[in-house]
């Protein structure tokens, strides 16, 4: 196990190197910079505006602006905002809370959801209610979750204002639990819309992988029964695609919490993700992209190890 | 199998070439069957819809803004500048499915190439090659597409690469696993003890067996980049006014929403009913081209 | 010269349609501003009731954009101003009649009070003894010569220096009193104090780094009517009541700086009630009328200093030609964009100063929309139509790009029908749209672009000294400090300017810029469209609101806020 | 009722045979609706199983033996849309009762309690998930309704009546820390906890090694004399089927040929089919006092007729320079993790291996799965490169070519595999295939590779024709005689055989060694012969090499192997070879649990030093010590 984490260490460690690289590439070779903002600020010099410029580190070649970025963060300085001057650290986890709140809320959702409606579909395959969830799946795929995440606030914010357009909480109000839920309903279905179909997909295709295996006949010939066969044969074989999904959706997840924030104005990592970019800030936008990177792999990582824990034949070494 | 002898008769059911069987395994999909039909009504409509309708699709009226779906005028209402919305939906089309398909073009042949790369030579040249695919897919999808898009000059071409430049990790993925796996198999030792060069080998012996994950990979990422044209337009980075693409008709919807939603419904059931037929038609063809059937 | 950079906010293509407040001057002499307000809201909502004695409630105030640096004197963006004026203090305000009102000096100078000498160069300042800072520490005349100095300071990035570099020979008279002296006469000085807040010397002076001063900005600590509260990044900032205010106020415990990037959802927030008031952009054109009706709601329109233009570059040969530029204005469809697209909200201008300023000239030539005229007028000029009907002269075509930033679909929607109006007179504009951080820098500062689309205010301070955006001398291409990025150059302009600027007699600079103002009507190097509107909404009861074109920000007076009871 | 399997003598004198049925399947037609129509896998089949007996079901791939069974027990797929009609009558204290009419519920009960099954593969007929003494327990708590702890005792009985060692311990233990024949006892354990009265087993030895194999019948057949079990024992082995069965179905395309006592059937089968199986099957000591190779007999499956076969002609040509010589030669292949991951042992798959092969002679590498014997053919042609040892081929050290000269090289030497479905390209058409080697090499203009294609079609015995169409259109034997077409397109010297017949079917295996000691005999072609399977290795060899962990125990000419072997594991694996013939049913041995140890050694293993003792000219045996 020890071993096996200190490789995984390595090799994410070389992964989020090479992140960090392309992302730095891709982030400062845009064209504008973080000094547009202010270079419409009446009465600021270009004078000021070159000191800023050095100040920032930005009159640099890339290659040294990487270096030095690179030591630093190596050293725990993710450096600060250019928007606030806070540091990225602080900047990233005030708003990484909301976005997990979303995330989690809706996975939940949606495994719940797409794990039931993929098991029943595979044990009544071919049934109509088989039928109309691989048909509606396959639609849930295929609706922009932004055009979703729109007409939902149409028709329940308002036409029928059952639900808040936007935000985590009631401006001012102090948000009571209950006022946080109110607001939490729709972005996390709507995030969770997508998720469904993706969980029930896989787990319908994993379901019936599992109950065409040997050991399913096995169990039959034994005796066993029908639900016995189901809950305590197929699913625990079945629910292990599932984990290794669970740690590759963590990106698709976040991708998906960027579209819901922006759509509900909720004050995620995904909306600090496009303010950041707009405003060219370039110390955020590199964390942001680490984070997203460290969680991908740190998804991936727990997926492994639970693998392990459910799958006897997986070692961790 | 049973008894032979050598120069049995072959059986007739097996005799037709293989894509005959894939395509009736296919026809039997009735969701794919409604896929393909619905791209190829979509494809006719977009292409020739705007040669038949009586509306200019770029011609600003502001009189007519915002005048509601009717069977009398316009069909499906006009826009923002009393442009009819029916015909630039289908100029729209143009553009998206272009992209689409463009993207799904250039993002299937270089993850191909990176898969099959990958996967034939192994050792460092894979280890690269799929660390730096696994360091593109640890950034979430829309997080490296806006970040690609914030420093573009957005126009078809830019929009298009960019699309297949966060999409093409996908297919290389199963392209290298299929190689890898097709690596294995026997009439490729065969091939290589009779002598067969690697561009032999991957071309003749590897490509042809890849093709069916890589077509439906490639019907997939159409649907795909479909969706990213629209994520994109949403977030502000799309095609440029005064050309329509479905994404930037439903950008631009965004605001009327309240005044005048057939701007955004139409739009978004045009995007989606283009996605969904191709996954439709992507999974129909998952199961028609089912490798098993063929290579074992 | 400054630009409506809300696409800074709006990168999700969020309607941003009227544009953030920049400070209108009316002049002492200017008399009453022309507030026009339809209905009288305002003034009706204002008397009806009567203050709290101690502070009661709280008061949202919804924001399009997020306030984010509560430093006020290095660069910043405008919604920080919300913030700024009710957490710090100027010297001195103006409020919404024009007239300075003294914040925390206890009586503003003038050449009559003896404030300024008669030669206009030296000043002496009384400041209010009461005034605090919120940690206790007595406010002094060591403060202001504090902050003069730092914003003189050249390695101090400020957000503006102009007429403050001007400042020398601070000299300190006592506690609460100061001397400086001005090394030449800057007629918009008094203006541009009015919107200098002052920072307290004893925190900054212990931040490493005054120009990113950590530890203040995670905590800032001024004089104004509110206290620092809390902020809760990307979505609000909280502000209490400061129960020491030297002022009159505040009459109500917090305010609620509320950051909502989406125009529909502020909007809609505004109509359920989770926000008192729509501020800094106001709410979109298109629902005007649908939110007068809105009951419990007061909702009117206010105008702007900014005025909708396209920016000619100049350089570009393409632009060279007064003619064309003439025959593209005249080709514009000016009314089909105020009536239509802007629904009738903004006033139409043929100037670059807003009606309300004391130096707009009323009589310049009126717009006259006529293809055909324009075409006669392309015509005569030698512009001929070449073989796909695009004009060309001497090698050169009627073709060139125009930009706004990216995701503003209002603007979008004027570029395609002016891309219509001017292809119907042989002339092709191709949109060519950037995000904010992109075409507000080089592309627009080094004059890459052809044409571009902005709103502009194009006064300095609230004084309508606009050096900055029209003399030669002000051409960043050229190596000048300015924001002539048209690259207009014309003799006269810049001695009209200068004369201008050198004078505080208001009759003398009025002539100057009126003359001027004829002299841009017919060369056009920015053709106006429009002056702004904006929309505004609080909340029946909410009283004390009055908007004032003179200040950034709208929330300028909130310590005299409070709930009808 | 139509069967007339009464049975005859005893096949074993000590087992009685009350004549009680215990399960008859009566007229039982199963049919599948395909995509391609509806299918009759299954056509009026009727057969009785007597209580205490042992009835094998034996046929080809394809002849609906194991789809009788499961139909029988309703254990098809779910998903398959399949027609099932007859009876399956279960005879028991309460009177018959037809399967097949049951409720799902009364089937459950009876499932498992009444009947029980074993399967094929044991890794994956057994939930990876769960524990071994899980699933065993599961029964008895499903049927016999025992508490968790009371099902767990039990579950150790039973571990330790199929010969676990230490069966306690290996309770909480999953399937894959169990071997493949330790897995099959756990599935045995789990069939007989509730002691059923039939016991269905569906090719239980196949995927076993023949040592494990011998293991595993000895246990059934022990259990069945403990328990009173019937047993329909499912097979496509003739060797099995004389060694297991008291009577023998025969089912050939869905229906059942011909039923008798074993040893009747193979006394002298009634039916031609029948006749034709049992000619081709290969029976270990049949070759007894012959040197050279021998065909099998072709029998005519219509009529019964069989040719006489004979011994084939001599090919070997003795030279003082053999064709290939190999010596020394080791590949170790290391196990990592991953990247960064420390060296966690090696498999040593040959080590410092040396034998010669003559032109026209035919080696054969013998031994059981991980012995190392594909390794082996797979490194002498460098599609592995070695770790150690020198490979001379034509006289040219092989190892040291280039690669423009090792191409070359390699034309003179060609590979048939054991898979003739994975073996060709399936998107290539079976001439593009032959003709590809020619094209590579630029041999041949096209018009000269057609011909050549439709010559090698005809001398492997297919219709020139064929060559435009696909591999999926033609069965395993043929594909096999295209691979081999394919091999000789470049006219080699020596071909690498590695497994080239075990999938097939035992008549078309016949067919394709037929072929290939004609071929030998036209083109005097050398063969590297790899096969797990004795009997076969029999015929076709003239000299054999027993490798064992790696290594070449025993080496020399096949009589002397086969007549006179030496090393221990020469002859367990001889003796594990279950003989084809009733009569001489192997002597009831002790029922061990070995198991085939594993090449795999830690970082720091160096092999000993061997030495080879000569037992007669070119007879040589590997010096043994205490660990046999």
């Amino acid at each position: 196990m020890a071993n096996f984490l200190f490789s995984r260490l390595l090799q994410s460690a070389a992964l989020l190197f090479l992140v960090s690289l392309i992302g730095f590439g891709i982030v400062h070779l845009a064209p504008g910079g973080p000094l547009a903002q202010f270079a419409l600020t009446p009465g600021i010099s270009q004078a000021d505006l070159a000191r800023m410029a050095h100040e920032m580190g930005l009159d640099r070649a890339l290659p040294i602006q990487y270096w030095e970025w690179l030591t630093r963060i190596l050293t725990g300085d993710w450096g600060r905002s250019y928007r606030d001057g806070r540091s990225v650290l602080d900047v990233i986890f005030g708003r990484l809370p909301a976005t997990l709140e979303l995330i989690l809320t809706g996975s939940f959702i949606a495994i719940i959801i797409g794990v039931w409606i993929g098991v029943m579909g595979a044990v009544k395959r071919y049934s109509i209610f088989d039928m109309l969830a691989t048909v509606g799946a396959m639609v849930a795929l295929s609706v922009p979750t932004f055009w979703f995440g729109l007409i939902v606030i149409y028709v329940f914010s308002v036409n029928l204002g059952w639900l808040p357009a936007g935000n985590r909480m009631t401006a001012g109000a102090g948000g009571g639990f209950l006022d946080f839920l109110h607001h939490l309903i729709a972005p996390a279905l709507v995030l969770a819309f997508v998720e469904v179909a993706i969980w029930s997909r896989y787990m319908r295709s994993s379901m019936l992988d599992v109950i065409s295996q040997d050991y399913i006949r096995t169990a039959r010939a034994k005796g066993v029964s029908e639900r016995s066969i189901l809950w305590r044969h197929a699913m625990r074989n079945a629910m292990l695609p599932m984990i290794a999904l669970a740690g590759v959706e963590l990106p698709a997840l976040l991708s998906g919490a960027l579209v819901t924030e922006t759509v509900f104005t909720w004050p995620g990592m995904g909306r600090l993700l496009l303010d950041s970019l707009g405003y060219r800030d370039y110390p955020v936008v590199m964390g942001i992209l680490m984070i997203s990177a460290i969680l991908a792999l740190l998804g991936n990582l727990l997926a492994d190890i639970a693998a392990a824990v459910v799958d006897p034949r997986i070692r961790l070494t | 199998m049973s008894f032979e002898t050598a120069l049995d008769p072959l059986s007739t059911s097996g005799s037709r070439p293989a894509g005959n069987r894939a395509w009736r395994r296919f026809r039997r999909h009735k969701l794919a069957v409604f896929g393909v039909v619905a791209i190829v009504v979509l494809l006719l409509a977009c292409a020739f819809g705007p040669l038949v309708t009586p509306f200019d699709p770029l011609r600003i009226d502001l009189r007519h803004r915002f005048a509601g779906p009717s069977f009398g005028g316009n069909l499906f209402g006009t826009d923002q500048l009393g442009r009819d919305l029916l015909v630039r939906l289908m100029m729209a089309g143009r553009i998206s499915l272009t992209i689409g398909l463009c993207a799904m073009v250039v993002s299937t042949a270089f993850g191909t190439l990176v898969g099959i790369m990958a996967g034939y030579y192994g050792g460092w040249t894979r280890v690269l090659l799929m660390r730096f695919v696994d360091a593109m897919l640890s950034f979430p999808q829309i997080f490296l597409l806006l970040v690609l898009a914030a420093f573009i000059q957005p126009s078809i071409v830019t929009i298009t690469l960019l699309i297949a430049a966060t999409t093409w990790m996908e297919v290389a993925r199963v392209v290298e696993g299929q190689i890898r796996s097709l690596r294995e198999r026997d009439f490729v030792l065969a091939a290589q003890a009779f002598g067969a060069p690697g561009r032999y080998v991957m071309m003749r012996e590897l490509l042809p067996n890849a093709a069916g994950p890589i077509i439906v990979a490639a019907t997939l990422a159409i649907a795909r980049a479909i969706l990213m044209e629209a994520y994109v337009s949403f977030l502000g980075y799309g095609v440029q006014a005064p050309t329509a693409s479905w994404g930037n008709m439903l950008n631009d919807a965004q605001q009327y929403l309240g005044s005048a939603p057939w701007l955004a419904i139409f739009p978004g059931l045009a995007i989606t009913l283009a996605v969904a037929s191709f996954n439709f038609a992507g999974d129909g063809l998952r199961d028609a081209l089912d490798a098993r059937g063929d290579l074992h | 010269m400054s630009i409506m950079k809300d696409s800074f906010e709006s990168l999700t293509g969020r309607p941003v349609m009227a544009t953030r407040r920049r400070f209108l001057s009316m002049g002492a002499a200017a008399g009453a501003l022309v507030f026009c307000d339809a209905t009288g809201n305002w003034v009706s909502a204002a008397f009806a009731a009567t203050a709290p004695t101690s502070p009661t409630g709280q008061i949202v105030l919804g924001l399009s954009q997020e306030p984010t640096i509560f430093m006020p004197l290095i660069p910043h963006a405008d919604v920080d101003n919300a913030v700024y004026f009710n957490l710090f203090s100027p010297l001195w305000s103006v409020d919404e009649k024009g007239a300075f009102q003294p914040e925390l000096v206890s009586e503003v100078p003038t050449l009559e009070n003896g404030g300024i000498s008669s030669d206009g160069l030296t000043w002496k300042l009384k400041l209010d003894e009461k005034a605090k800072w919120h940690d206790g520490t007595p406010f002094t005349a060591e403060d202001v010569k504090f902050n003069l100095e730092l914003i003189r300071n050249p390695k101090f990035p400020a957000a503006n220096r102009a007429g403050i570099d001007q400042i020398t020979d601070i000299e300190i008279a006592g506690p609460h009193e100061l001397t400086f002296r001005l090394s030449k006469l800057y007629a918009p000085l008094p203006s541009i104090l009015s919107w200098t807040f002052l920072v307290p010397k004893h925190l900054i002076e212990k931040e490493s780094n005054p120009a990113q001063p950590t530890a203040f900005l995670e905590r800032p600590v001024g004089t104004g009517p509110f206290k620092w509260s809390e902020r809760s990044p990307g979505d609000h900032v909280t502000l209490v009541a400061n129960p020491d205010f030297h002022g009159t106020g505040p009459r109500a415990k917090a305010l609620v700086f509320k950051y909502i990037p989406d125009g529909t959802v502020l909007y809609t927030q505004f109509q359920t009630g989770e926000i008192d008031y729509v501020g800094l952009l106001g709410i979109s054109p298109d629902k005007f009328e649908e939110a007068q009706k809105l009951p419990k709601r007061v909702v009117s329109a206010t105008p702007q200093p900014m005025i909708e233009t396209i920016v000619f570059n100049l350089g570009k040969d393409v632009f060279k030609d007064p003619a064309v530029r003439q025959a593209l204005y005249v080709a514009m469809d000016k009314k089909g964009i105020i009536d239509q697209i802007y629904y009738g909200l903004p006033s139409e201008t043929e100037s670059f100063l807003p009606h309300e300023s004391w130096a707009y000239n009323s009589n310049l030539s009126t717009h006259e929309y006529s293809p055909e005229k324009a075409m006669q007028m392309l015509d005569e000029a030698g512009w001929k139509p070449g073989a796909d009907g695009i004009r060309e002269k001497n090698g050169v075509r009627l073709e060139f790009t125009n930009s706004t930033t990216a995701g503003n679909h209002v603007r979008e929607q004027t570029q395609q029908l002016l891309q219509q109006n001017w292809l119907d007179i042989g002339v092709k504009m191709t949109i060519s749209n950037f995000p904010a951080a992109v075409i507000w820098g080089d592309y627009w500062n080094m004059s890459k672009f052809d044409s571009v689309m902005a709103g502009i205010n194009f006064m300095v301070g609230p004084d309508p000294d606009a050096t900055g955006s029209f003399a030669s001398s002000a051409i960043p291409v050229k190596g000048g400090s300015g924001s002539n990025t048209a690259q207009y150059s014309n003799a006269e302009v810049d001695r009209l300017l200068a004369e201008g600027a050198s004078t505080f007699d208001q009759s003398e600079r009025k002539k100057a810029y009126l003359r001027m103002q004829e002299i841009t009507r017919q060369d056009l190097p920015y053709l106006p469209i429009f002056q702004y509107n904006m929309v505004q909404g609080v909340k029946e009861g909410l009283q004390g609101f009055m908007p004032n074109v003179n200040v950034q920000d709208n929330s300028w007076n909130a310590s005299t806020w409070y709930w009808a009871t | 009722m139509k069967t007339m399997d009464m049975p005859s003598q005893p096949a074993n004198d000590h087992v009685e045979l009350p004549l009680v049925p215990a399960l008859a399947v009566e007229n039982l037609s199963v049919t599948f609706q395909g995509e391609t129509g509806s299918v009759d896998a299954v056509r009026d089949v009727s057969f009785t199983l007597y209580q205490g007996e042992t009835l094998a079901l034996v046929g080809e791939s394809g002849s609906g033996k194991s789809v009788t069974s499961l139909a029988a027990l309703r254990l098809l797929p779910p998903g398959s849309k399949a027609r099932i009609e007859g009876r399956a009558r279960l005879f028991g204290p309460q009177g018959p009762r037809d399967l097949l009419a049951l409720s799902n519920e009364e089937m459950r009960h009876i499932r498992g309690d009444e009947i029980a099954m074993i399967f094929q593969e044991p890794m994956t007929s057994l939930n990876p998930v769960l524990t071994a003494g899980f699933q065993i327990s599961e029964t008895l708590m499903v049927h016999r309704g025992l508490s968790r702890h009371e099902a767990d005792a039990e579950a150790v009985r039973l571990l330790d009546k199929v010969r676990i060692p230490d069966a306690r311990s290996r309770m909480n233990q999953y399937p894959h820390d169990f071997s493949g024949g330790m897995r099959q006892r756990v599935m045995i354990a789990m069939a007989l906890a509730c002691r059923p009265k039939v016991l269905i087993a569906d090719e239980p030895t196949t995927a076993l090694d023949v040592t494990i194999q011998a293991q595993i019948l000895e246990l059934i057949r022990s259990l069945q004399e403990e328990d009173g079990m019937s047993v329909l024992f499912i097979t496509h082995d003739m060797g099995v089927v004389a060694e297991i069965a008291d009577r023998t179905v025969v089912m050939y395309k869905g229906a059942v040929v011909e039923t008798g006592a074993t040893v009747d059937l193979f006394a002298g089968a009634r039916q031609p089919y029948t006749q034709a199986l049992l000619s081709a099957v290969p029976k270990l000591g049949s070759m007894r006092g012959r040197a050279r190779p021998m065909r099998f007999p072709v029998v005519d499956r219509t009529t019964g007729e069989a040719d006489t076969p004979v011994e084939v002609p001599e090919t070997v040509i003795a030279s003082e320079q053999p064709l290939l010589q190999v010596s020394g030669l080791t590949k170790r292949f290391d196990i990592k993790r991953g990247l960064f991951s420390p060296l966690k042992g090696r498999v040593h798959a040959v080590e410092n291996v040396s034998f010669d092969v003559n032109a026209g002679e035919t080696l054969t590498l013998v031994g059981e799965s991980g012995c190392g014997k594909s390794t082996t053919g797979r490194t002498v042609l460098r599609l592995i490169e070695p770790t150690a040892g020198s490979i001379q081929f034509g006289g040219a050290d092989f190892l040291a070519l280039k690669a423009e000269r090792l191409r070359e090289h390699r034309n003179r030497m060609q590979i048939i595999f054991q898979d003739p479905f994975a073996s060709l390209n399936p998107r290539m058409t079976v001439g593009d295939a032959i003709a590809a080697p020619l094209r590579v090499n630029k041999l041949a203009t096209a018009s000269q590779a057609r011909e050549r294609v439709a010559d090698l079609l005809r001398r492997v015995g297919l219709d020139p024709a064929v060559a435009g169409r696909y591999p999926h259109e033609f069965s395993g034997g043929q594909r096999q005689r295209i691979c081999i077409a394919r091999a000789l397109v470049l006219q080699p010297k020596l071909i690498v055989a590695d497994e080239a017949v075990s999938a097939l079917d035992v008549s078309v295996k016949a067919q394709v060694i037929n072929l290939m000691l004609d071929l030998q005999a036209e083109m005097g072609l050398a063969y590297l012969f790899i096969s797990h399977d004795m009997a076969a290795v029999e015929r076709v060899s003239h000299r054999v090499a027993v490798m064992y962990l790696g290594e070449i125990v025993e080496i020399g000419p096949r009589q002397a192997i086969f007549e006179n072997p030496q090393h221990p594991y020469t002859k367990r694996l001889l003796a594990a070879v279950p003989v084809a013939d009733p009569l001489r049913r192997g002597q009831k041995g002790p029922v061990v649990a070995d198991e085939i140890r594993s090449p795999i050694r830690s970082p720091d293993y160096v092999p000993p030093e061997r030495r080879y003792r000569t037992v007669s000219q070119g007879h040589r045996v590997m010096e043994w010590g205490d660990e046999w």
